[in-house]
């Protein structure tokens, strides 16, 4: 019988998840089997997906989950259909808020990454000579995303511990996750603080980051009053970077997705066909990408 | 005092006074007309005695005891039924579910469709009227389901039953089943107000009659011994009618439109006539003849499947009523609610819809034009309204009418004019106004043609009368051949002797 | 013979004809879909969409619209969780949730039909606010159940096929009952077809409108228990979208936006066209962008079939 | 006195005076909200509802509906970018979007008037189609723009105005002309009003549908144009769930669903409402999950009020 593995992502538009997609579709021509990728926007997709796959006979599957609480249901679901099960990106968590230590999981902690984006901006600040109480932050938020959370409260530790008031970071929400929403609340918090002139910015991703970016240009600030680290590193970032001059998006935390996709594609192939349990968890880190080495990290990822 | 009295009642909408200070009073077991020029309250009045609309002021009481309504139906429960203007008939409900909305006979909610369909079967057989009750609504025609209308006022036991205009779709035959109806629910004591423009049937069957005028009691005949029709139309109108047809002979020229064959889904058997410049052609028929089908289809409003259709020699490939409007057809449709009047917009709109592409320039109005066509016809129509801003919607049913009619009357280039049932619920005064503009426009050369279930009208004004009978053509009759006789003979698809139908 | 396939296709149940052959099709040609497993993932995959369906009938019905349906359903399941776990008791949290999506249920209704204020308006103005509820109860974050009892509703089975099934299939029968044989059902479309006439007839147009939205309310509500119980845990981001999801599936059916017209026989095929086309996507492996393409194609195919049959039905 | 303020509240424009104090009484409340920049800013987080809005309003005015505004927005942006890049004209990027939006508006319409499936499906099909397209075409990422002039379309100023919002003025004044003192306008209200008379009245009423659509197609286009530039690349997933936003700001400003019923000032103030919500809440720092809340009360409260203010007027 075919081996049959099957990989579910929550956010299937999403650049990022198109690239965990195509480094798996590289392991199963590799080793010669069949991708199914399935995109699951909720809870309710993601536990038809699966017994979608259970349906069509495949025999484990990665998942990167909508919602860690899912977990419980996903584990049940996955062992009612007889599937083996990793995740990927998000660590499925039980009842109680604890990890699910039984299913095995590659990742990087959302925190984690926050807090290199703080670092980078911290540094970044060190090397314009900037002194924290004349610099506003612009906390570009979605709330209604757990992970957003966890990023963006990431960064906004560094800072502090680097000190940064409190009330110097402004929190700009976003109705939806575009640049274009980005970019209308920044303006708002850029226009309301007229008086500050050096703004840095962190967000969800590269394309919040992105937005507040934008709307620094929008109202006049120059490129050297802004510091903007992303979150992700995929084109919207990169595009950034190859324009002719510098603009206030000073970096981005790339995160490998070749490792996500090709090595947890690889791990269930070989659970799944020679019976090789994989570690139960492997964490990986993000690298800081700018404007003059962003290739050389690519390669260093192995995306390039 | 009288089983029913209506005191003081007083009604304004904005920039309009509907009724001011109306009294009068009917009796038990009798038939009160009630006659008005269009506008004059007639509808409004009905309307707040069926809880529809609340009067500012005055009151209505029955039997002695004043009725206060919240609603249509605080109405119903006393015992009054009112047959509005407008139909008021929900499309896609079956004739019988459309006649027990909002009294469904049920058992814990749950509707005895047998005994609803026994309950509507029994009722519609005894008074009369022969339409299946299965069918929807929608497939009806506009007098069948007018016919279902009027069955809603046998459907309660009512004290008192309105009708406002219920004849103004229903040819004779149709009109004499609601006579006997009216004649039957007189003898079991029952008190009738019954609204129409038409002098015969209010002096055939009313008892009493009130005539209203710009609001206000203008007479008010306890009985009708003595009264004429030439007094009731002076005291609508303030002026004397001597003639209302007023008609005059003309020369009618050539050939203007010629129709040849034409058939269409609804009309099986092709149908062919034609009209002359300046002349005036009837048709007559009795509801569901196929008089309004056959016009649709000249005007491209349904589908032809067959046949042509020349206007002065030229064939005219019309598929869509622009089309045909193009080449000098246009048609006043009989349906005004569905087919006519553009809610929501003003009268000035309604009247300039189709004619303004002639003042237009690369598609921009030309206001100045817009405004003078659309004041120009609310006078020459005598349309009652404040303003020609007014949204066509709360003009009363007749100046709805008039301004459809003015749509069209507008409209310039026009060869063959079809207007179908024109003075649905115009009152004599305008009417004798429309006639004599069809007169002026057939003699400036235009071919009209007058699709009307009113045999006298068609008599009245028209050069020719053809006949319509189970969808063909069934004769033709020039003026001086013209007889009531005749022309029922034709109508009638089995043949019954025409005197038992004759008004 | 010729004559007999004609009249079944073009009679009021041809939609389900249509939909019978293009299922066959679908079974020959898309590999697994035929099997048990897939059909009972397949009817769970549509259980929300389902539900809801039943009552968003009414509401087109009665030329209303409701947008707040995907919130309610997130809201109650939220209130289902958190209740249960709170009381102890996973009966209270079921009532709890019912409760609130039918009062949310019922002020949509009050909003629109005392206040007369734009359905549209109305139902986003609740879809934002009980959307807000959900995330401030939670903070952001899904809630997790307690009680793994609480896991059976959805896992349960009977004669092998799992409860939501079943309640699905109850509830297509006493919706599909109430909309032909009640005075309720017919009323509803009697005001959809003709507001006005209704009014005059007596209808109690007001107090019809306001309990098709508190209905709506309550089946929302169930569907929302059976989400949190399939999806073990209350999550306010839940059903996002569910509204254009459910319309669609309504008009697709054969529902008219500008009311009056509805048949239960129809959602029920509508709400399956759009499961199995993204079942059979799945299943065939078609690339997420491709999905989307597809997804509209079929859309633009369901319908013209539909108005090819009724128009040829027209010029019969 | 009393007398012309009621009239005045009463009037056509009464919508128009309740906006200037709601307007007033934010500007008091709000710090730093009527700021010279803060208005800039609000006007220009407005553009892309706004410019949309104009042909919705003509779109709902005639009984349509049009769920795919979003997809073309991003659609037209993508092509724009990478047409541009590809010729290396911008005025040929521009003028492919355009092209782009005006075609997929022309389907819409085409399917509509002529195949007569309801607009909702059809757009909501399209909705779908175009968005994959611009994915497919993407490969779902970002596409960058090569020459910098292209975000001078967004940048550039005019009298210390942004280009965008003068763009948008035109387009508020064009359309509000078109609607009210051209034929093609009055025959969208009439079509919304009564279609089948608009028809027996000789109104083409296919093509003016048609024609509808098409230009709501470019209308995005410029849109997208716009969107594009100013977050300096084509993104296939910008605008998501942008037609709800701009339908409930032309429901807002008293465009009816039921068709037959719009005002250009209205819909102005309708968007200008949404925006200024918007703003509002951020410079108050209200936390993320109250401002749906927020929102949604504004919106009954807009709606409430204009009703209030209209059942005056019918009492009066
Ligand atoms: N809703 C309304 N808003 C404003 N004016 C109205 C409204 N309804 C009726 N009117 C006005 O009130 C007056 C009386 O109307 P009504 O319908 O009672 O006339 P009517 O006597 O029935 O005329 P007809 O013979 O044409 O049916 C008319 O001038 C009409 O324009
Ligand atoms: N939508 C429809 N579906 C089925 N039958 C219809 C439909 N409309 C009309 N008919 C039938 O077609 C026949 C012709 O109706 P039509 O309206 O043309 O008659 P008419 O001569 O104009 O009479 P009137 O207008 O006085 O009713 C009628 O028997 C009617 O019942
Ligand atoms: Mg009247
Ligand atoms: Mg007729």
């Amino acid at each position: 019988q075919d081996t049959k593995i099957g990989f579910i992502v929550k956010q299937p538009e999403e650049p990022w998840f198109q690239d965990e997609w195509k480094f798996a579709d590289q392991a199963a021509k590799e080793k010669g089997f069949t991708l199914v990728k399935i995109g699951a926007e909720d809870g309710e997709k993601l536990m038809s997906a699966i017994d979608n796959l259970g349906a069509q006979g495949a025999q484990g599957f990665i998942v990167c989950t909508p919602d860690v609480k899912l977990g419980p249901g996903i584990a049940a679901k996955a062992a009612a259909n007889n599937l083996k099960l990793m995740t990927v990106d998000d660590r499925l968590v039980g009842a109680d808020g604890k990890a699910l230590e039984d299913v095995p999981h590659m990742g990087i902690s959302a925190t984690k990454i926050g807090e290199a984006v703080g670092q980078a901006i911290v540094d970044e600040m060190k090397a314009r000579g900037w002194k924290a109480d004349e610099v506003g932050a612009i906390r570009v938020s979605y709330d209604q995303l757990p992970t957003a959370v966890d990023r963006v409260e990431g960064a906004i530790s560094v800072l502090k511990a680097n000190g940064f008031k409190a009330e110097n970071i402004f929190d700009a929400p976003q109705a939806k996750t575009d640049t274009e929403a980005a970019l209308n609340a920044a303006t708002v918090v850029l226009n309301a603080h007229a008086d500050i002139k050096k703004w840095v910015s962190f967000g969800l991703n590269d394309e919040a980051v992105l937005g507040a970016v934008r709307a620094s240009e929008s109202v006049g600030i120059p490129a050297d009053g802004m510091i903007g680290v992303g979150i992700g590193g995929a084109d919207s970032a990169i595009n950034e970077f190859k324009k002719p001059t510098a603009t206030g998006f000073v970096g981005t935390v790339i995160i490998s997705p070749k490792r996500h996709g090709y090595e947890t594609a690889l791990n269930m192939y070989d659970w799944v066909a020679n019976n090789k349990e994989p570690e139960k968890l492997i964490l990986t880190s993000g690298a800081l990408a700018k404007r003059d080495d962003y290739q050389k990290v690519r390669q260093g990822l192995g995306i390039e | 005092m009288s089983f029913l009295d209506f005191s003081r009642i007083t009604k304004t909408y904005p920039g309009v006074k509907a009724l001011s200070d109306v009294s009068f009073g009917v009796d038990k077991g009798a038939v009160h007309g009630l006659m008005g020029e269009n506008g004059a309250g007639k509808s409004t009045l009905i309307k707040i005695l069926s809880g529809d609309q609340h009067a500012d002021d005055g009151e209505i009481r029955i039997d002695g005891k004043v009725q206060a309504y919240a609603s249509t139906r605080d109405a119903f429960d006393n015992g009054v039924i009112v047959i509005h203007q407008e139909l008021q008939l929900v499309p896609e409900l079956t004739v019988a579910e459309n006649l027990s909305l909002g009294r469904f006979p049920a058992s814990a909610g749950i509707i005895a469709g047998r005994r609803m369909l026994d309950d509507v079967g029994a009722k519609l057989k005894s008074a009369g009227i022969d339409i299946d009750m299965r069918r929807k609504v929608k497939t009806l025609s506009i007098g069948e389901r007018q016919m279902v209308e009027i069955a809603k006022a046998i459907m309660l036991d009512a004290r008192v039953i309105a009708l406002d205009e219920p004849t103004s779709s229903l040819s004779s035959r149709e009109s004499e089943i609601l006579f006997s109806l009216i004649d039957r629910l007189r003898g079991e004591g029952k008190v009738i107000i019954y609204v129409s423009h038409r002098l015969d049937e209010v002096f055939r069957l009313c008892d009493s009659l009130t005539v209203l005028r710009d609001g206000k009691l203008a007479a008010h005949h306890a009985s009708l011994k003595g009264v004429t029709r030439d007094q009731v139309v002076a005291e609508m109108v303030g002026r004397e009618i001597s003639d209302i047809w007023g008609f005059r002979p003309r020369k009618s020229g050539d050939i203007r439109l010629k129709v040849d064959t034409v058939s269409g889904a609804k009309l099986k058997t092709p149908a062919s006539f034609e009209a002359r410049a300046g002349e005036i052609v009837g048709f007559f028929g009795l509801i569901g003849a196929g008089r309004s089908e056959l016009m649709r289809l000249v005007f491209g409003a349904d589908h032809r499947s067959g046949g042509t259709i020349t206007v002065d020699g030229k064939v005219v490939g019309a598929t869509d009523p622009h089309d045909a409007i193009r080449a000098g057809i246009v048609l006043c449709s009989e349906d005004r609610k569905h087919d006519g009047i553009i809610q929501g917009r003003s009268i000035e709109e309604n009247i300039n819809i189709s004619s303004r592409r002639h003042h237009a320039r690369f598609g921009v109005l030309n206001r100045a034009s817009e405004i003078e066509t659309a004041e120009t016809f609310i006078k020459k129509l005598k349309v009652r309204t404040p303003s020609r801003k007014q949204d066509i919607i709360n003009l009363s049913g007749g100046n709805q009418q008039k301004v459809i009619l003015g749509r069209w009357l507008s409209e310039q280039g026009v060869r063959v004019l079809i207007v179908d049932e024109p003075t649905r619920g115009i009152d004599v005064g305008a009417k004798s106004e429309i006639y004599e503009l069809l007169y002026q426009l057939a003699e400036d050369g235009m071919a009209i043609i007058v699709v009307s279930s009113e045999l006298p009208e068609v008599m009245g004004i028209c050069d020719r009368i053809l006949v319509m009978c189970g969808g063909r053509i069934s004769a033709e009759l020039v003026r001086d051949q013209f007889a009531e006789k005749a022309i029922l003979a034709a109508a009638l698809p089995d043949k019954k002797t025409p005197d038992a139908i004759a008004s | 013979m010729t004559h007999r396939l004609k009249k079944l296709l073009l009679g009021e149940q041809g939609l389900v004809v249509i939909f019978i052959v293009a299922f066959a099709l679908v079974s020959a040609l898309v590999p697994n879909f035929l099997t048990d497993r897939n059909m009972l993932g397949l009817l769970q995959s549509v259980v929300t969409v389902g539900i809801v369906a039943c009552t968003m009938m009414f509401c087109l019905a009665a030329r209303d619209f409701d947008l707040s349906v995907g919130s309610i359903v997130a809201f109650a399941g939220m209130v289902a969780v958190m209740a249960s776990n709170y009381t102890g008791s996973i009966l209270l949290g079921l009532l709890a949730a019912i409760a609130c999506g039918a009062f949310v249920g019922f002020i949509n209704g009050v909003v629109i039909a005392k206040f007369r204020i734009n359905a549209l308006i109305t139902t986003l103005a609740t879809m934002q606010i009980v959307r807000g509820l959900a995330l401030i109860a939670s903070d952001g974050r899904a809630v997790g159940i307690n009680s793994p009892d609480f896991y059976q509703l959805a896992l349960s089975k009977l004669l092998g096929i799992p409860t939501p099934i079943w309640i699905l299939a109850l509830l297509f029968g006493i919706f599909g009952f109430v909309l032909n044989r009640t005075v309720f059902g017919k009323n509803t479309l009697a005001i959809g077809g003709n507001p006005e006439a209704s009014r005059l007839a007596g209808v109690n147009v007001d107090r019809t409108r306001i309990w098709i939205f508190a209905l709506q309310g309550v089946v929302c509500g169930i569907a929302g228990i059976l989400l949190a119980s399939r999806i073990t845990s209350g999550q306010p981001n839940a059903a996002v979208g569910l509204e254009l999801s459910v319309i669609s599936a309504c008009v697709l059916g054969g529902v008219s936006l500008a009311g009056g017209r509805a048949t239960m026989s129809g959602v029920i095929v509508g709400v399956l066209i759009m499961g199995i086309a993204e079942n059979a996507m799945n299943l065939l492996n078609i690339p997420a962008f491709y999905q989307y393409i597809v997804r509209g194609v079929i859309l633009l195919l369901a319908v013209l079939l539909d108005n090819l049959r009724s128009s040829a039905l027209g010029r019969r």
